[in-house]
């Protein structure tokens, strides 16, 4: 909107009521770069050749008038005015050959540059908007034909795969005897399972050794068999909180009861 | 409609070339979203245009083409020709290691067969549920072979060329024995020492004569 | 099987001929809404077909009609031929507005690209609301490219095919007036003379490199 203003301002009057919008519309710039190129738009001249030191000269102008207008202006609007003050000095007087950095004509040639490229960008913006485009002046396939996923699942094993599992099944084959030989071994199941039958009756602390299956305790085999397993299970039903243990010395008997809470 | 003699404000009006006419159904069935009626066309076409006639001509020009102008009830449509519906299929294929129950079933019908169900479960020790045969036969890596000549005539399985081919087996002969398995260290799982007085040496015999006896059959 | 002959058994796996491939092109590119690319392509049709040549001769035989076969970046799509778009406007989905902050910054992350939000903030002059970017990105018209390997390694913005496809364009070497954008320098990151208020110390060499190297990415 304000672009209108100051691109269509001819006379003096037409000027100055386009400073005032400027002023007033203050809020509707995008930064500093924006007000420079709008006023930049009254000079009339091919960006290139523009005189940044009357550019400088508006933009103050700009920032005095909107301080009169008691307009409260961002930060970054006086930085600007700081630095275009300081470029207009440096343009205006003879440059001081002691003095270091560059020069108020480069400085210069910068901020012209960047309105430049400013203003391309804004052209290069107009124009890609304007470009034919998809879902207005050209339109893809209304109606898609979906691609249907067909999922196909393809089961893999290696050789090693199968040649593993044919050795396992062989080498249980020759586990056989050992299973057989099981009739020594009880197991931490069978513990368990004689346990939790009588753990309900022992409500004092009573002797591990007591609750060994009959029949283990006279075998040394089958007792240090009956005796682990049995421990283990009873370890197992502290853990599942059922039981309490203890054991008052170094291989001293292990004693258990139920835990008071449990019904 | 370039015999018109109605003048030049007619002229003005006058209908769009055919060959623009069909350019403009094309556009339209293309991008709409809904199979379109002549009616409709028509309506959306400049004036005097003969959206019936320009179909016609489309229709003709995509005959034999990979997209055909089709109609739908009342309306048209642009469509893929049928002949090319698999390229509008996409596969993905995916892959997923084999059960330990169908291998083990594999391993046993390769080193034994012809092997019935029973002889596999004897040698799994487990029952093998019809699906784990029934997977390794749409795999085709199984089949059935001949039934067994004994009571209740069972059937058997074999592994299949495609199996042979799948493992990079000339045959099933070429599979290593127990031996080779245990030399190649595939039979590690020893029991723990000194628990039994199992003979390393029990099985080889077995092993070595049992298996072409098997295959012998085949 | 056997007994053929090498030519007898290419000849199984031998392609389609190109009419044959040109119709299968034309289906896929007809049935899908997206971009499909040459890869994408090939990948669905039998072996050995050469889709970069069938999209060529499908390209020409579209040429003038009312559909047109057009390049998006690296894939292909089919598309309604601009001046036909007064025959469509019940299609016309309204695009979400975009305001000149969003337009301008889409604009210089396009002629730019890849292009930091440092970069896009100095050509503005003002700093680039989160939300400006976060919109472009939502509407897939701007992707992150790589990080810039500068100090601070800032992440980049570049349009994306969609983007592409939306505005008619090939590649992003087809923006309008980028050629002469880029012959009056004013692509150039300059760097500002000394210290500027609205310029920051940015490597030279680093922005020259950058964006032929990313155009011919895209």
């Amino acid at each position: 909107m304000t672009d209108n203003l100051f691109t269509e301002d001819q006379t003096s009057v037409a000027e100055r009521l386009a400073a005032e919008a400027l002023i007033v519309d203050v809020d509707g710039f995008e930064g500093p770069l924006d007000v420079l190129l709008t006023l930049s738009r009254t000079q009339k001249v091919d960006l290139r050749k523009i005189s940044v030191l009357e550019l400088a000269r508006q933009y103050l102008a700009f920032v005095e008038k909107a301080k009169e207008l008691r307009i409260e202006l961002a930060a970054d609007y006086l930085v600007m005015a700081a630095w275009l003050a300081f470029l207009k000095s440096r343009l205006l007087l003879p440059p001081d050959p002691t003095e270091e950095g560059p020069t108020g004509e480069e400085l210069a040639a910068h901020l012209a540059f960047q309105l430049e490229r400013l203003q391309a960008m804004r052209d290069a913006a107009a124009r890609l908007m304007g470009q034919d485009r998809l879902g207005r002046d050209f339109f893809a396939r209304g109606q898609g034909e979906d691609v249907t996923r067909i999922r196909t699942v393809t089961y893999s094993a290696t050789l090693l795969d199968l040649m593993q599992g044919y050795a396992r099944i062989r080498t249980r084959d020759e586990f056989r005897p050992f299973v057989m030989d099981r009739d020594s071994v009880f197991t931490m199941e069978q513990a368990l399972d004689r346990m939790r039958g009588l753990i309900g009756f022992a409500g004092s602390w009573t002797d591990m050794v007591s609750y060994l299956p009959e029949g283990w305790g006279a075998d040394p085999m089958r007792r240090r068999s009956a005796t682990a397993a049995t421990f283990a299970a009873s370890l197992e039903l502290v853990k599942e909180g059922h039981l309490e243990i203890k054991q008052s010395d170094s291989f001293a008997p292990i004693h258990l009861r139920k835990r008071k809470d449990q019904a | 409609m370039t015999d018109k003699t109605e003048g030049e404000i007619d002229s003005l009006f006058e209908a769009p070339p055919m060959a623009e006419q069909e350019r403009m159904v094309e556009a339209v069935l293309f991008a709409s979203a809904e199979p379109v009626t002549v009616r409709d066309l028509e309506h959306r076409m400049p004036h005097g245009c003969d959206a019936g006639q320009a179909l016609e001509h489309l229709r003709n020009r995509y005959e034999g083409r990979g997209v055909r102008v089709v109609r739908v009830g009342e309306a048209w449509a642009v469509r893929t020709a049928p002949d090319l519906g698999f390229l509008m299929q996409k596969e993905t294929v995916e892959t997923r290691k084999l059960s330990r129950a169908a291998i083990e079933t594999l391993a046993i019908i390769a080193y034994h067969q012809p092997c019935t169900r029973a002889e596999i479960e004897e040698i799994r020790g487990v029952s093998v549920s019809r699906g784990t045969i029934d997977q390794l036969i749409e795999m085709e890596w199984v089949r059935l072979g001949r039934r067994r000549m004994t009571p209740g005539r069972p059937v058997t399985f074999v592994v299949t060329p495609v199996f042979l081919d799948h493992f990079g087996l000339e045959s099933a002969r070429d599979l290593p024995g127990l031996k080779e398995l245990r030399a190649a260290g595939l039979l590690e799982n020893r029991p723990p020492p000194g628990s039994m007085p199992l003979g390393e040496d029990r099985n080889e015999d077995d092993a070595d004569d049992g298996q072409p006896e098997l295959f012998e059959e085949e």
